[in-house]
């Protein structure tokens, strides 16, 4: 059922364009029913796997001569972040209603990214997960070079060759990995299973890690993500905040992680202090955290702050990773999720709901419009995600973080308090742009009445209704996703993380 | 108990501020009035548990739901008489706020709205006992006090709302990151589990085995997180030196929204250390006792001073605030400092604690009053409230300043009114127990009497200013709105009984705990 | 010549017989019976002749697969020359198909037959493991395609490049010789196997290098690596697309299989290592040189390039790397990972030549900026250079991605010593993304000039470009059948 | 306790607000204070049993201080109402000392007879300043007692009944009960002492007060002659007469419930029944105390007459007698023992000066201290953000720009020159061989 997802999408990218051109409102439509259709899907194969423990879907031999197969499973973190994608890609196209210049052209590659991203979540084949990593990447640069704003074709360009030089990371790991293993096997479960040499995980690790997380936001490798994010229209930077720097950190937790374990032991003698990969990584993931939510402190561009946000909270995500500890990772896989459906909510606040009205995204400019008169709907919303955003408790955003700050008290405590002090200055940005951007005081400046900016249209509340009541529910009732996320955790595939340091 | 009165207490304003957002959008009086009405309602509430609940047993109206077992979360709520006290005082003083917040016209919808969600934290946070619920209500009930400074504040008030929660929230931050350490050590993050454990002993190995901090005693990490919960709390009361969010606010917020903070919110911090950091940290506190204790006499020596400095009423009332609030963290810190538990040393604590309560219940009762006065003084001198801008009103609003005489008094502590049995109490508890605090911080008394004299002789007595030579006196209606505060503050100054015994057998359990 | 009758050879070659028969029979109509219809009429004729020979010749491959090892390798027919030459004539076919509507010249007979007799060279030229036959087949392939790149009378590039590509041919043609001659004066043998059983035991003397070198340094010119790169760039751009096509995609198929024979059975023994730190000498460093130096270089060139051809060009070095790391690597697989790198490589690059040539006969130029707006102008056109620029970038799931991959994993399994030289090109890759994705952001993201109406595509053309670009996907979408083959093929001898 | 001596000094504000709201405020608000001290009695009194814990101690301390203090000041004073005051700060002293040295029944027996005589006299001064054309000060009065009979008896009684005149007045059953018990109290017997001196200051300036008021010439007329307009001192009407009779009657009868012989309220108090036992006086040492106070209460009365009362004061200007005798010590207690000088001198501006402090520790140490943090963070965040465009992107775009000029260079070589192209042939065929053969060597 799960593997609908992925048929749903790329069935929609194909009837997408052998629409007219004109056929405007059809596309649109026909892009809601696709994320819809494989939403839809989810739920099914949720229902089909409720425990959270790794089930095939598919598996069947694709080149035999290489061992490679065409093998999707699911578990409990895939399922989970197929949940996102669905609730993501549901809000991106009603979010993107108002996309009227080649609109067909624009939802096909929207749903070509969803497609490779639902086939990454999914492939449990180092090859296939590889492919459809690949194919996510090339709508990105299109989506945003053509319908983007600000530098878009910097932005875009900027996004792909980052991205590229991360999958060549990867791609050398991958291989390295396949040629070491000689098991003549692409599975992940089996790759799992070979101890490879420790010296070849020693490089192996951070190689394909690094690679993976580049396209997570690790610092320093992160400036794409502001950049593209504001570059790219409403759609696509929901998308790739929500779900494509998702892919990274899956990717580090599925590849990097599972397959080179010990390429997190300690390396036996320390340098700057750093005695292994994971303290090199764990504090990286903290400088984002701070200094991510710093650069966002100090931003004039409403959207900036908010990519620069995901920077920090993806740094959440990485910590978590490395604390191995399992609720530290618990709490990762959910502030994936998270994260996910709340930079989506920012990012329309933003890109569709401010932007596409006032057509400025200068916070000095924004203030006196008093936004929080004339578009109370849109300050609402922005008051709650940033609420959500901030990890105020109440929203998923608390319950993730909680968790992650768990396992790093337990790994590495004195990153603690810095990660607090990103928490507070999280809170700090948050409010300021809220401040700025809705309720600035009565300044000079052009004061435009309510009647001047159009209203809030019925999909945007649509949109943002979905992706709030996710933050929340997961908030309420995060028990729902840990049922999936911890099984997953405890699965085969991570033995040799247990085996390893995990505590 | 079958029906979970509790939660129904905590849902009800969240509906109330739903119907009021719903239904207000036309009229403001129509959403005053519902919003008075709604919170009626939930005081009739309180005071129904008020009569059911069983001054001798301990924690009542329980309820218990699993939440999120992966770390310790639980849905769980109950009462005991600290707790019945506190929603006692936040059912009293939210209507109040509400009649006191007339001039509100813009958008009073929502501001109404925002009250009611404002009493819905306080509510959850005074009945939850598990941290996770708890700390949900904690952080939710500031964002609506923020947004009602900042939507509805005076000029400075983007600053002050500003200050105010961040201030807040990094207080908050580090209580969280403390406790994430304590769920870790535990597994648990229920507060009477909790207290369990630290009176068992078992609380700081516990701590000390599972965070294995480089090259830190068992006593540096509990001190450590101690920090970090304390602080939390501290912001939160405030102690000084973590109070300078507090006048700046208090002065900015609408009056009514101020009756609020001081009020009501203010007091979260106190059961805070009432109710979360005496019985887990008894240990921390009864080792870090000295700093502490000066800690608390500078918050009422210098909140007092300061207060004295001030010339805005408002600001003066702020800091005389502070001041009040920092004979509760004397009594509380003497109570919690002293090991030994004859009864002697119980009965004093016991006098310190319930001195606290008292004192919280009147604080909040009499400051609440008295913003509520200068609110109708600033309606009648429009906007005006400094301390010299008045002059001989004594003679054209005789009423009125009668009536803010007494509230006046009451909150400088002249016997029979009620602020004088709770200070009394914590001076009588504290004591024994450290002289030399209660010697200094009876300075503390001397000041806010000097402070609060000066007030009535600037304002009220002293040649008329002609300015408000044509200032009205009370209505009838003010009259009817403030006599009840007024006669309560009699009524408790007389019989403080009426609390005392729904309260006693809780202080004296903990009066007890404490000593072991 | 012992027992082996000419009929013997004859039925051996007879693929090759078909071809040159076609040829013949072009020109002969061409000639005589079309010398007044219109150039169109002409091509088609003869399009379709060829068309038909080479379908004829790869039939005959098909249906009676031969298999003989004539004296001294002069003629070495087996699995892999067959499947060689049945992608060779399938390239050709492709070729011949895409030039029936251009217009760049009057003498089409003579254009289809020369196509022709290149590809009968290219066959000869894979089916052979002696050098002289090898030496005379680069020959006629060479003298060709020069002919082939300067065809375009009217046009002064075509006639520079069709200098410049024979001038250097000359040279390197006579390094060549040089290098084979001093093979055969330290071996005399003049068949790849003799050579490697007479120079193996001694191991690597310096004429054995001069020797190695130079005949690397033939072979270089031929793939187009660096440094011997130089004629490509203008051979790419000057020659007519059909030409071009020929020369990117079935002389570089044929040169590659037919260098990887003579380095890994003429030079077996001599192979050397390129290891990281671990370096010996022999042709594995050699190639290992030369194929570092052509990633590096084409990739970084073609950035800098404005016209597609020319960045086709830069590429095409590139891609030469990418594919000297199977020789370097020189196992079976990494032959097999070589074969089907350079089949869909070929492949590819005829589809994108297809598409400069329908572009150009459009805007008259090849200029990047010619591209701008192109979806709007030829959805379908666009989709397929979409296909052909990204496969060729190594973008899954089209079959340049897994060219690359399983080159890569080849190379590796060969021995980490190469991790270097695969990390490199991996990165270089990762590079040339940057210039494919600058032309097709002329083509989707750019706005199309306002003059520009919709772009006419032939329909013939569009077809074929279409099914190029379905072949593409397949190929990458199920690589297994075709690997299959090549690995039959290749273990087969 | 200070906040109560401090409040009926006209001069502070708390007085004028009292003397505003109604005049049984102090009697009603500082009765309220010593009920509550009685109220939570038992909690001070627990532990050591003996009644002398710390705050019991506390309590009696600053309750005999006081009542010395206080009386000590009425005695210079010549405004009516403001003795009452002062004696009122002192019997609140009294019984404060009650509570603490002999328990709640003492002092709150005390807190009921001085309710109501103190109510009567505060009446009685009503009735008099009415009288008088609201003059306040008692060098101005004199010889009222003829035109106001009523009031001047029933005033009388209340005096009486304050100083404790013996045996029939309710004040010097109660008075006693206390000294009694500060005298069996084991702590110390200053209170009891102190007891005496104040009982003995209270008898002096009640009598004096009498004397200037009711006796004596009449001095009324020196300062705005009343009888120009034929307002002659009168009686005040029946509904003032009436309580203060009902009151005087009270004060005469409440003795009856307190005497050792039949002490119902006590028992009343404690719960106990109440029995009559003349034997009681006889129990240790309640005569001897009881004759002490009695004579006591005498000397005073008696000082005061012969002060006072002897020869009548003939004018409102004349000096005080004890002036005459001793003007340092009368002037320093007319100026009510400097108190308010004192605050004014040291509290008050130590105050002010404290107040100056905290603002300013405020305003810029603590306030500074948060500005300082928020603005570092601040400064850092500017930090990042200038590395993030500065070092980050720009290595990023600078990198991209170096590969770029690179490949422009690079496609430089490619000069398109014939005669190059053998050049390079040749020069990679050199390193080509150069390479193997020095590598072969290695």
């Amino acid at each position: 059922m799960l593997a609908w997802t992925i048929y749903i999408s790329f069935l929609g990218v194909a009837v997408q364009m052998l629409l007219p051109g004109k056929a405007v409102r059809a596309s649109r439509a026909l892009a809601l029913l696709t994320a819809a259709g494989s939403f839809a899907a989810t739920l099914a194969g949720w229902a089909r796997h409720p425990g959270g423990e790794l089930a095939t879907i598919v598996r069947v031999p694709w080149i035999p001569s290489l061992g490679i197969e065409y093998h999707l499973a699911a578990d409990g973190i895939s399922i989970t972040l197929l949940l996102l994608t669905g609730l993501v890609a549901i809000a991106g196209v009603l979010f993107s209603w108002n996309i009227d210049h080649r609109t067909k052209e624009f939802f096909a590659f929207y749903l070509a990214l969803i497609g490779g991203v639902y086939g990454v979540f999914l492939s449990f084949d180092v090859f296939l997960l590889f492919v459809f990593y690949e194919i996510a990447i090339i709508p990105k640069y299109f989506l945003i070079a053509t319908w983007g704003s600000t530098r878009r074709e910097y932005g875009a360009m900027k996004l792909a060759i980052y991205s590229f030089v991360g999958s060549a990371m990867v791609l050398v790991g991958v291989i390295a990995a396949y040629v070491v293993a000689g098991a003549h096997t692409m599975n992940l479960l089996e790759l799992s299973k070979v101890a490879f040499p420790v010296h070849f995980q020693m490089w192996a690790f951070p190689l394909v890690f690094v690679g993976f997380a580049i396209l997570a936001g690790l610092w320093p490798f992160h400036t794409w993500a502001p950049t593209g994010h504001v570059a790219a229209p409403t759609g696509a930077s929901m998308l790739l905040a929500g779900v494509v720097m998702k892919l990274g950190a899956y990717g580090c937790l599925r590849v990097a992680m599972a397959l080179f374990p010990r390429g997190m032991d300690p390396w036996g003698f320390r340098v700057l202090g750093f005695g292994s990969w994971r303290g090199v990584f764990a504090l990286l993931a903290l400088i984002g955290i701070v200094y991510g939510a710093m650069v966002a402190l100090v931003q004039k561009d409403f959207k900036f702050v908010i990519g620069y946000s995901s920077v920090s909270h993806m740094g959440f995500v990485l910590l978590g990773l490395m604390t191995l500890r399992q609720i530290g990772m618990a709490g990762a896989v959910l502030q994936m999720f998270s994260h996910g459906v709340i930079a989506g909510l920012l990012f329309a606040v933003v890109g569709r709901m401010v932007y596409d009205r006032t057509h400025t995204r200068d916070l000095d400019e924004l203030g006196p419009m008093r936004l929080g008169k004339t578009l109370p709907f849109a300050a609402t919303v922005f008051v709650l995600a940033g609420m959500a955003s901030m990890g105020l408790p109440g929203f998923s955003g608390f319950v993730a973080e909680l968790q992650v700050l768990m396992g790093a008290w337990q790994a590495f405590w004195p990153l603690v308090p810095c990660a607090g002090l990103g928490i507070v200055v999280g809170i700090a940005y948050t409010w300021r742009a809220m401040q700025k951007a809705f309720f600035a005081d009565a300044g000079e400046g052009r004061a435009i009445a309510a009647h001047a900016l159009p209203p809030i249209t019925l999909p945007e509340e649509a949109g943002a209704a979905i992706l709030l009541a996710a933050s929340i529910a997961a908030g309420l009732f995060p028990q729902v996703l840990l049922k999936l996320i911890l099984p997953a955790l405890n699965s085969p595939l991570f033995d040799g993380l247990r085996r390893g340091s995990w505590q | 108990m079958t029906m979970p009165l509790l939660s129904i207490l905590t849902a009800l304003p969240i509906f109330g501020a739903l119907i009021v957002f719903a239904a207000g959008r036309r009229d403001a009086q129509l959403a005053r009035r519902l919003a008075l009405v709604l919170s009626l309602v939930s005081l009739a509430l309180v005071l129904y548990l008020w009569h059911a609940f069983d001054p001798a047993g301990l924690l009542q109206f329980q309820e218990r739901h699993a939440w999120i077992p992966s770390f310790g979360a639980e849905y769980r709520l109950g009462i005991d008489g600290l707790g019945l006290l506190m929603l006692l005082l936040s059912a009293i003083v939210v209507p109040m706020s509400i009649a006191a917040s007339a001039q509100i016209t813009e958008r009073a919808h929502l501001y109404f709205a925002l009250v009611l969600l404002l009493q819905a934290g306080l509510f959850g946070t005074f009945t939850a006992l598990n941290f996770f619920h708890w700390f949900i209500f904690w952080e939710l009930s500031l964002i609506p006090a923020f947004f009602l400074i900042k939507l509805w504040g005076g000029p400075k008030r983007s600053a002050a709302a500003t200050q105010f929660f961040v201030y807040t929230m990094v207080g908050s931050v580090a209580l969280l990151l403390a406790f994430l350490a304590i769920s870790l050590s535990t597994g648990k993050l229920d507060f009477l589990e909790l207290a369990d454990l630290a009176r068992a002993g078992q609380l700081l190995p516990a701590m000390a085995g599972k965070l294995a901090l480089h090259a830190m005693t068992a006593r540096q990490i509990g001190l450590l997180i101690f920090a970090g919960a304390f602080l939390g709390f501290a912001v939160k009361v405030p102690l000084i030196p973590f109070h300078t969010w507090l006048p700046t606010a208090y002065e900015e917020a609408p009056t009514g929204t101020t009756m609020l903070l001081t009020g009501a919110m203010s007091k979260m911090g106190v059961y805070g250390f009432l109710r979360i950091l005496m019985p887990i940290f008894a240990e921390e506190m009864r080792w870090m006792r000295t700093p502490l204790l000066w800690l608390a006499i500078a918050t009422v020596v210098m909140g007092a001073s300061a207060a004295f400095a001030q010339r805005d009423l408002k600001r003066i009332l702020a800091y005389s605030s502070i001041n009040h609030l920092g004979y509760c963290m004397l009594g509380i810190f003497a109570a919690a400092g002293f090991a030994g538990n004859d009864p002697a040393a119980v009965m004093e604590k016991a006098a310190a604690l319930d001195g606290v309560f008292l004192q919280m219940l009147n604080h909040g009762l009499t400051a609440a009053t008295l913003f509520w006065f200068v609110a109708m003084l600033e309606k009648r001198s429009d906007g005006l409230r400094g301390l010299n801008d008045f002059g001989g009103l004594r003679q054209i609003v005789p009423v009125m300043c009668g009536l803010m005489g007494i509230a006046l008094f009451s909150s400088l502590g002249l016997p029979g009114l009620n602020g004088f049995v709770g200070e009394f109490l914590i001076f009588k508890g504290v004591f024994p127990l450290a002289p030399w605090a209660a010697a200094i911080a009876v300075l503390g008394l001397l000041v806010t009497a000097i402070v609060i004299l000066t007030i009535l002789q600037r304002v009220f007595s002293g040649p008329l200013n002609p300015k408000w030579s044509a200032m009205a006196d009370l209505t009838v209606g003010e009259r009817i709105a403030v006599a009840p505060a007024i006669a309560l503050m009699f009524v408790l100054g007389i019989y403080p009984q009426l609390i005392l015994g729904a309260i006693n057998g809780t202080v004296v359990q903990m009066a007890k705990y404490l000593g072991q | 010549m012992t027992g082996t009758g000419y009929a013997e050879i004859l039925r051996l070659v007879m693929p090759e017989t078909i071809v040159v028969i076609a040829a013949f029979l072009v020109l002969a109509v061409d000639r005589f019976f079309l010398t007044q219809a219109g150039t169109r009429v002409r091509f088609t004729v003869a399009a379709a002749i060829a068309v038909v020979g080479c379908g004829g010749s790869l039939a005959r491959l098909w249906m009676a697969p031969q298999h003989a090892f004539l004296t001294e390798g002069m003629l070495v027919v087996d699995p892999l020359s067959n499947l060689v030459q049945a992608a060779l004539l399938i390239l050709t076919i492709l070729a011949v198909l895409l030039a029936v509507e251009s217009r760049f010249t009057e003498h089409v007979g003579e254009y289809v037959l020369l196509m022709l007799m290149a590809t009968a060279a290219m066959m000869f030229l894979v089916s052979s493991e002696n050098v002289l036959v090898i030496f005379l087949s680069l020959e006629l392939l060479s003298l060709s395609l020069y002919v082939l790149t300067a065809f375009s009378k009217s046009s002064i590039q075509s006639a520079e490049a069709g200098v410049k590509y024979f001038l250097f041919g000359g040279m390197s043609a006579a390094f060549m010789l040089f290098g084979l001659s001093l093979l055969y004066g330290l071996s005399g043998s003049i068949s790849l196997s003799g050579i490697a059983s007479a120079i193996g035991p001694h191991g690597l003397d310096p004429m054995l290098m001069v020797a190695l070198v130079m005949t690397v340094i033939g072979f270089g010119f031929k793939v187009a690596a660096v440094p011997f790169h130089l004629w490509a760039p203008d051979a790419y751009q000057g020659a007519p697309a059909p030409s071009a096509s020929l020369i990117a995609a079935g002389s570089k198929v044929a040169s590659f299989v037919i260098f990887a024979k003579v380095l890994m059975i003429g030079f077996a023994g001599a192979e050397g290592s390129a290891a990281w730190r671990a370096y010996a000498a022999g042709y594995v460093p050699v190639v290992a040189v030369v194929a570092a130096a052509s990633m590096v270089l084409g990739n970084l060139a073609a950035i800098a390039q404005s016209s597609l051809r020319r960045l086709l060009a830069y590429s095409a070095m590139a891609h030469a790397g990418y594919m000297l790391l199977a020789l370097a690597a020189h196992t079976s697989e990494s032959v097999a990972s070589l074969i089907y790198y350079v089949f869909t490589y070929g492949l590819t690059t005829v589809g994108a030549f297809g598409v400069v040539a329908a572009v150009e006969t459009e805007t008259g130029s090849d200029k990047l900026s010619d591209f701008n707006g192109l979806s709007r102008r030829a959805p379908l056109l666009s989709l397929c250079t979409l296909v052909f620029l990204l496969s060729l970038a190594g973008i899954p799931p089209l079959a340049g991605f897994f060219g690359k991959f399983f080159l890569f994993a080849a190379a590796l399994q060969s021995g980490m010593g190469l991790l270097w030289l695969v990390i490199l090109a991996i990165a270089m890759s990762a590079v040339s993304l940057y210039y494919y994705l600058r032309v097709l952001k002329g083509i989707y993201v750019a706005d199309p000039p306002a003059s520009a109406g919709p772009l006419r595509v032939p329909p013939l053309n569009l077809t074929v470009l279409c099914l190029i670009a379905l072949a593409v996907v397949l190929l990458g979408a199920a690589p297994g059948w075709l690997l299959r083959l090549i690995e039959n093929a290749v273990s087969a001898r | 306790m200070e906040m109560i001596s401090a409040s009926p000094t006209a001069a502070s504000p708390a007085a004028t607000a009292i003397e505003n709201s109604t005049k049984i405020t102090p009697v009603k608000a500082s009765g309220c204070g010593v009920f509550l001290v009685a109220r939570v009695f038992p909690l001070m009194s627990t532990g050591s049993g003996a009644g002398a814990t710390t705050a019991l101690q506390v309590v009696t301390w600053v309750g005999g201080i006081t009542a010395v203090f206080a009386a000590s000041i009425a005695v210079a004073q010549s405004d009516i109402k403001r003795i009452l005051a002062y004696s009122t700060v002192s019997q609140l002293g009294y019984m404060m000392m009650g509570l603490g040295v002999g328990g709640v029944s003492v002092g709150m027996f005390h807190l009921i007879t001085h309710a109501f005589f103190k109510a009567l006299l505060f009446l009685g001064a009503g009735s008099v300043i009415h009288a008088c054309h609201e003059e306040q000060d008692i060098r101005r009065m004199g010889g009222l007692g003829k035109y106001l009979p009523i009031t001047f008896a029933t005033y009388a009684i209340g005096m009486l009944a304050l100083c404790g005149f013996p045996l029939f007045f309710s004040g010097f059953w109660s008075k006693d009960e206390i000294l009694h018990s500060a005298h069996l109290w084991q702590v110390s017997q200053v209170p009891f002492y102190l007891g005496i001196v104040g009982a003995l200051l209270t008898a002096f300036y009640m009598t004096r007060q009498v004397c200037y008021v009711f006796l004596g010439p009449e001095r009324l007329g020196k300062k705005h002659d009343a009888y120009a307009h034929g307002a002659a001192p009168h009686e005040s009407p029946a509904t003032m007469a009436v309580p203060l009779m009902l009151l005087a009657a009270c004060a005469v009868l409440l003795s009856l419930i307190g005497t050792p012989a039949w002490p119902w309220f006590h028992a009343f108090l404690t719960g106990e029944p109440a029995t009559v036992d003349f034997a009681r006086f006889t129990e240790g040492g309640i005569v001897p105390v009881m004759v002490t106070s009695s004579l006591i209460v005498f000397l005073g009365l008696g000082l005061g007459w012969w002060l006072y009362g002897r020869k009548p004061v003939e004018d409102a200007t004349a000096p005080d007698a004890l002036e005459r005798m001793q003007p340092a010590v009368f002037r320093v207690f007319q100026n009510r023992l400097y108190v308010d000088e004192l605050y004014a001198a040291t509290v008050i501006r130590f105050q002010a000066w404290a107040a100056r402090v905290c603002d300013f520790l405020d305003r810029w140490v603590w306030n500074g201290a948060v500005q300082v943090v928020s603005y570092m963070v601040l400064g850092l965040s500017w930090l990042s953000r200038l590395t993030d465009t500065g070092v980050v992107n720009f290595g990023f775009d600078k990198g991209c720009g170096g590969v770029t000029l690179g490949s422009r260079v690079v496609a430089r070589l490619q000069s398109g020159q014939a005669q190059s192209y053998l050049r390079i042939l040749g020069i990679a065929f050199t390193i080509l061989v150069l390479l193997l053969i020095w590598s072969s060597r290695g």
